[in-house]
């Protein structure tokens, strides 16, 4: 045991987060939902992987999962969560979802930031109040160290008069401002991996940029893995240098951010890419839409996800069995029949 | 496949579900709610045939009952089961320590219980002259809720009771729904200087606790007004209140409908605002005025009862649930008289079951909330 | 204004729209919102006017003004119906409501949009029934083809909405846009709440429908890209002002004011090729209630100077129909897009 | 906020004098006045008969010969002298009645409201958090049951099982020797012998009412993004549960303190008559049966005046709880 934690001590290429055939399922009334069906991923070292899809493609639900913070009724059925941590390896899958081990992980090696900035801070708690609390939870500080880290935390993230806006509320903050204080509170921690699920797409278009730039910034400072998830292709160009790329609660493809833009295999993922519009190019001519709209992953019929929607769909093969991802290139792997 | 089939055809019958089959859907599903529609129903018809259902005439003073037990149904006797149920006869007699009147059941005396029988002579909803009663026995009276200190039917009574405590909450909900609905509506539709008198006269008229305010109403209510004088002057002081809630809910709604897509949307395809009206704020509003409604009515009920319990109420002769408790306000009667609550018995189920009813219809109310 | 030879089809000159703030016990006005303020343009047949900003900047108010779905403060919008322009703001009750078949409009929610309680048939039929259109068989005729024009199954129209995804709702609202033959269609965000794949099918939707029906669009949108792909001519609202309207390569190509820059920069690129140095626009758009002094956008603005504090920039024709609100429009070269 | 409490005092000011309208109302309100019920209550009561003259000499010292609203400017000069005229039954000074039995009143509203809540929001708390479990469905039960009893029948039944099993009577406030005796030691602790009866009486349907809304804010906001925020966090689930989403539901429980208290005192009023205690509800009861009615008027405006000053508590306190209503305030 000792020996194996040495050995991925020194190996600087294993990645700080691996996920394996990652299963988490809702058990509704009107059936099985499998938000996330078999899912691998990892997030390496000071790496940014972008995760788009459609909604209801289990990207959400992924990031949820990684914390053990999926809403009831869902429940992780199976897979492995595996994270890299000082030497140690631990399994969040197995941890207990209210126990302390998973406590210990979350707001210190794992934190996370949401897409509402309005609604993911307490009304009546002040911004000062919410970004010390985890700054007392999880390290060893006096309540005025804390403090003093809040304001110097505020002060990173681009509040310009945080010994003003620490004892504010977040009403009294605009959109950009609460997700800066987001921000501030998921970092003060020095966590090893920041989950942003879709931070950006409340906010006007000004202000998405600032807090790109500022994420951008702020990731090659603290040297933190970042997992980002969006549904806006341009986002993800900006940011990623891994994407992943969810269609139906299935990792559709996988590939640096580069193949993904410039040589996507999967139909989705081109569909995806030829149905955005594009500034200067193509103006006013017609877009290459997918055909129909994504099911409920609720009770799917057998074969590919994408059957139903797909130009290259061959009857008798993708509706007849389950396509598995597989590596094309190396480092791009795809979930399709179209590379066997 | 034909199984496939026919989850298409359900799939296809819920997507053309009209808004009140599909509260209908979700209301089945309330299992309590359904329980106390039924009571409800059950409670009300046999207030309208009050008459019909009572055994007895209500005035009738069988002087040989007085403070007469309940007498139990009974299917056994010694000789087995009988498809007919039947009472025992009471006897009367003297407690030789206490002194006090008790009755116990004449074993030899069965009385059988006949349906559609004839006895005391009445009227139905003052039109129809008719003798003949749901059940009753040939010989003699009974007494299923015992009787009052006069030996007077309080089975008969509690039913005829019931005619005046339910519909005083039906008469009393409509008059505060008219109120409510044109005040809340104006309040709501036009808005400003109008809308913030209102707003500062429920707020005003919500400071004062009810129930002393209908006492004095009511204890101005003049000592010689007929019971249907009396009856409409308690339902008009319950309204004075009652009214105040329900205006708030039409205005709320309707200001929330108003901001709607939908509604913006049918202006600008050049309907008419009396169109906007009928057609998409009503059905809207509808469901949750019905919700609204039912929840007001155990306060009405609850009104009536009380003052009717005090004295400033109905008064005898009129039978209402809150008369008839004024015979319970003695715990020692009480204690001896334990029937003497029926009636209280019968308000709480009431409230009860308008609560739960209440409670599914609200759940109801949204069908395409998830 | 008007450069060509025939009348544009709608006219908006100088329209304000101010909501009051009030406050307090008494609901005492202490302000006014101004949503919109003196915002003029026109719009041509057949063309798509694009309108571009960020939350809060008065676009959607201004597309409900145009069609008089709440009533404007003050201005006037010309509308050209059987050869006359006629003034929509002028107009009384029953001549308002005889002119609304001929301006609908696309909502942005396709929840709310839709009137749950009523079935395909009875939406789209909305607009015929109550403009006296059709009735009875004729309606469900003329409903049908609707559906079919928009991409629907005829065998739904005794659907309700909650049958439908949100881009076959977003249909059902075109179609009832539709229904009553309309010149002049305000779609308001119409593709923003959808998914990036049904967002595509949408556009190509609107953009058929126009061809088609000779439709002309006042199209509202905060994403450029949607923006560009759709429109001939773009304007930018910023703070309830319009501060630039161009042609929508003249646009792309050579923006005139600061705000259009930023705008255009902050826009991501589906691209990590492409990944650049952006203008990063400081602070927040401006308060509505209480705007700054001069020009609004000047505390934003990397090039403000002292007029820009103290004087509103005038709203001028700097190139051919390419309007701008800046003190320094000439002066600047600012950096498009293309 | 100094300026948001100086408004409500004003709007309280108005209030009040809109109070004492209705109160006015309502001792004008039966047939008849003052003089002419005097009469009738001479008549019957000693047999005496009143002649004309002196009749209209009454009529014209008591006043009841002007117009309405000279009438009440003189009642209303009165009022602020804290001259509420004479209880025509008692024949005493309506003022002395009142502030005879108005502590009483007011301690058993304030116990009422403070078993509400003590009852109330650990248990409604409870049923949210473990939704759907025993516990939640028995407090649901209790909640339903709790609202579907009148005040009036829980007293009586309590009552009748208290007389029945235990074999004494639980009305009054005080034993029989303490009834008249003056404040002591021994009559103290005998009140509070007493006490349990009426304040949970009173207090249980507020209770019953409080456990649902408590639970149904409770659950709506356990579901937000800002709870999933705190355990992001990674909060234990207990701090966490009354850290934030317990504060942010108690909040609008807060502010309808004030609307609970017109029900307490309507509750309070009538349960009072039930039990037979020393409060300002039976003083009311039997000023309305004897049409004493300035006695009832001016019962019923001080009744009246004790929710408006709860409401207006409430309102500070919620605005001292609640940042979200501070900053509202602050800003107007």
């Amino acid at each position: 045991m000792d020996f194996e934690n040495k050995t991925i001590l020194n190996n600087k290429n294993i990645p700080l987060l691996q996920v394996k055939n990652l299963k988490v399922y809702f058990y509704l009334e009107e059936g099985i939902l499998k938000a996330v069906d078999d899912v691998s991923f990892d997030i390496g070292r000071k790496k940014v992987l972008g995760i788009v899809g459609e909604s209801g493609c289990g990207k959400s639900v992924t990031a949820q999962s990684i914390l053990r913070i999926v809403p009831h009724p869902g429940r992780t059925v199976g897979g492995e969560i595996l994270l890299h941590q000082n030497g140690n390896l631990v399994d969040l899958a197995k941890l207990n979802p209210s126990g302390r081990d998973i406590r210990a992980i979350r707001g210190k090696e794992i934190t996370m930031i949401f897409q509402e900035p309005m609604t993911s801070l307490s009304p009546i708690h002040t911004i000062g109040n919410q970004i010390m609390e985890a700054v007392l939870l999880h390290r060893d500080m006096s309540q005025s160290e804390a403090r003093e880290l809040t304001l110097e935390m505020l002060y990173k993230v681009g509040i310009s008069n945080p010994h003003q806006r620490i004892d504010e509320y977040s009403y009294q903050l605009s959109g950009g401002l609460r997700q800066r204080a987001m921000i501030a509170m998921a970092l003060s921690c020095n966590p090893s991996l920041l989950i942003a699920d879709e931070p950006t797409t409340a906010l006007d278009v000004t202000v998405q940029a600032q807090i790109l730039e500022l994420m951008k910034e702020l990731q090659s400072e603290f040297g933190m893995s970042v997992m980002y998830i969006t549904h806006n292709l341009g986002v993800i160009a900006e940011i990623a240098d891994d994407v992943l790329v969810m269609y139906l609660g299935k990792a559709v493809e996988y590939a640096s951010a580069d193949e993904i833009f410039h040589n996507p295999l999967h139909p989705y993922t081109i569909g995806l890419l030829k149905s955005i519009p594009k500034v200067g190019k193509e103006a006013r001519t017609r877009l290459e839409a997918i055909k129909g709209t994504v099911p409920l992953p609720l009770d799917l019929p057998r074969g590919c996800g994408f059957y139903q929607r797909c130009r290259e769909a061959k009857k008798g093969i993708c509706n007849v069995g389950d396509p598995s991802l597989i590596e094309v290139t190396k480092g791009h792997r795809v979930n399709c029949f179209l590379y066997k | 496949m034909k199984n496939n089939k026919r989850k298409i055809s359900a799939e296809e019958k819920l997507y053309v579900a009209t808004q009140w089959q599909l509260m209908r859907r979700k209301f089945k599903k309330h299992k309590l709610a359904i329980l106390g529609g039924t009571t409800l129903v059950i409670f009300y018809i046999l207030a309208i045939f009050c008459g019909f259902f009572s055994p007895q005439d209500i005035y009738k003073q069988h002087s040989g009952y007085i403070y007469a037990p309940p007498q139990r149904i009974h299917f056994f006797d010694e000789e087995g089961f009988h498809l007919r149920p039947f009472v025992y006869g009471l006897e009367r007699k003297i407690d030789p320590i206490t002194f006090r009147k008790i009755y116990i059941e004449d074993k030899t005396r069965k009385l059988p219980i006949y349906f559609f029988v004839r006895g005391d002579k009445y009227k139905l909803w003052n039109l129809y002259s008719t003798d003949i009663h749901f059940f009753g026995v040939k010989d003699g009276p009974i007494f299923l809720f015992g009787a009052d200190k006069l030996g007077r039917d309080l089975f008969s009574r509690n039913l005829h009771a019931a005619r005046i405590s339910l519909s005083i909450g039906l008469v009393g909900v409509a008059i505060s729904f008219i109120l409510g609905c044109i005040i809340g509506g104006i309040s709501g539709y036009f808005g400003g200087m109008a809308d913030m008198v209102t707003q500062r006269v429920i707020e005003f008229l919500i400071c004062i606790p009810t129930i002393p305010l209908w006492m004095s109403l009511s204890a101005a209510l003049p000592k010689k007004w007929p019971p249907t004088k009396i009856y409409f002057g308690i339902v008009i002081i319950l309204s004075i209140v009652g009214w105040c809630g329900l205006a708030r809910v039409v205005r709320g709604k309707l200001l929330e409908l108003r901001e709607e897509d939908f509604v913006m949307a049918a202006k600008i395809c050049g309907a008419t605002s009396g169109r906007i009206i009928t057609r998409h704020l009503l059905p809207a509003f509808l469901s949750y005025l019905i919700v609204n409604v039912t929840l007001a009515i155990p306060n009405m009920i609850l009104g009536e009862t009380s003052l009717s319990f005090l004295g400033l109420g109905m008064r005898a002769p009129a039978v209402s649930w809150g008369v008839l408790l004024q015979d319970a306000q003695n715990v020692r009667t009480l204690a001896l008289h334990p029937w003497l609550l029926i009636p209280g018995l019968c308000v709480i189920i009431t409230i009860l079951a308008f609560n739960f009813l209440g409670d599914g219809l609200r759940d109801a109310a949204d069908p395409y909330k998830l | 204004m008007i450069k060509k030879n025939e009348l544009p089809l709608l006219e908006v000159k100088n329209l304000k729209k101010y909501f009051p703030v009030e406050k307090g016990f008494w609901r005492k006005t202490v302000g006014y919102v101004k949503a919109v303020d003196k915002v003029n343009l026109y719009i041509n047949e057949g063309e798509t006017l694009g309108v571009v900003g960020e939350s809060g900047c008065g676009k959607t108010t201004l597309g409900r003004c145009i069609l008089r779905a709440i009533e404007p403060t003050e201005g006037s919008i010309l509308f050209r119906l059987n050869g006359d322009m006629i003034d929509i703001t002028k107009l009384d009750r029953e001549s308002l409501r005889a002119t609304r078949r001929y301006t609908q409009m696309i909502f942005q929610d396709p929840y709310s949009s839709l009137d749950s309680r009523m079935t395909v048939l009875d939406i789209v039929g909305e607009p015929l029934l109550v403009n006296n259109l059709a009735t009875g068989r004729k309606m469900e005729e003329r409903v049908k083809d609707l559906v079919n024009v928009v991409g629907l199954n005829v065998k739904h129209l005794k659907r309700y909405p909650h049958a439908f995804s949100g881009g076959q709702r977003q249909r059902i609202g075109i179609a009832r846009a539709l229904a009553s033959n309309p010149k002049f269609i305000v779609a308001d965000e119409p593709v923003s709440a959808l998914d990036v794949s049904v967002q595509a099918q949408t556009l190509n939707l609107l953009q058929d429908l126009q061809v088609e029906f000779k439709l002309t669009y006042l199209f509202i949108s905060h994403d450029l890209s949607v923006i560009e792909h759709i429109s001939d001519r773009v304007a930018v609202m910023y703070v309830g002002k319009i501060v630039e309207l161009a042609k929508t390569e003249e646009f792309f190509l050579n923006p005139l004011h600061p705000y259009s820059e930023a705008l255009l920069s902050a826009l991501p690129k589906p691209d990590p090729r492409l990944r650049m140095k952006r203008i990063i626009l400081s602070g927040e758009v401006a308060n509505p209630v209480n705007p700054p002094s001069g020009c609004y956008f000047h505390p934003r603005c990397k090039y403000a100077e002292e007029i820009c504090k103290k004087e509103e920039p005038e709203w001028k024709e700097v190139n051919p129909e390419h309007f701008v609100a800046c003190h320094f429009a000439k002066e600047l070269s600012l950096k498009g897009v293309i | 906020m100094l300026f948001y409490v100086i408004r409500r005092l004003l709007y309280m000011i108005i209030i009040l004098f809109l109070l004492s309208v209705v109160a006015f109302i309502i001792i004008q309100l039966p047939p008849g006045d003052y003089v002419s019920a005097y009469v009738a209550e001479m008549q019957s009561m000693r047999g005496e008969r009143l002649a004309e003259e002196e009749i209209i000499a009454l009529r014209k010292i008591y006043g009841v010969d002007q117009p309405m609203y000279v009438q009440y400017s003189k009642w209303l000069l009165k009022l602020s002298h804290g001259n509420f005229g004479m209880s025509l039954q008692l024949q005493r000074p309506v003022i002395d009645l009142i502030a005879e039995r108005l502590p009483l009143t007011v301690m058993i509203c304030i116990l009422a409201t403070i078993f509400t809540y003590a009852v109330g929001m650990p248990i409604g708390i409870y049923s949210a958090i473990r939704q759907y479990s025993i516990g939640d469905y028995f407090s649901t039960v209790f909640g339903f049951i709790g609202l579907a009893v009148p005040n009036f029948l829980l007293a009586l039944i309590l009552m009748f099982l208290f007389y029945k099993y235990f074999g004494f009577s639980i009305g009054g406030l005080f034993s029989l020797q303490y009834m008249d005796a003056s404040w002591s030691v021994g009559k103290f602790i005998d009140m509070l012998k007493h006490l349990p009866i009426p304040v949970i009486v009173i207090g249980t349907p507020g209770a019953a009412a409080l456990i649902r809304t408590m639970r149904g804010c409770l659950l709506d906001e356990l579901r937000k993004q800002y709870v999933i925020t705190a355990r992001a966090k990674g909060l234990e689930e207990r701090t966490l549960l009354f850290k934030y989403p317990v504060r942010v539901a108690i909040n609008p429980i807060i502010s309808t303190i004030g609307w609970t208290l017109p029900w307490l005192i309507s509750g309070g009023t009538i349960t009072s008559i039930v039990l037979g205690l020393p409060t300002t509800g039976p003083l009311l009861f039997q000023a309305l049966l004897k049409q004493d009615m300035e006695l009832a008027g001016s019962i019923l405006m001080i009744l009246s005046f004790l929710t408006v000053i709860g409401t207006f508590i409430s309102d500070i306190l919620l605005v001292l709880l609640d940042p979200r209503i501070r900053y509202e305030k602050s800003v107007v």
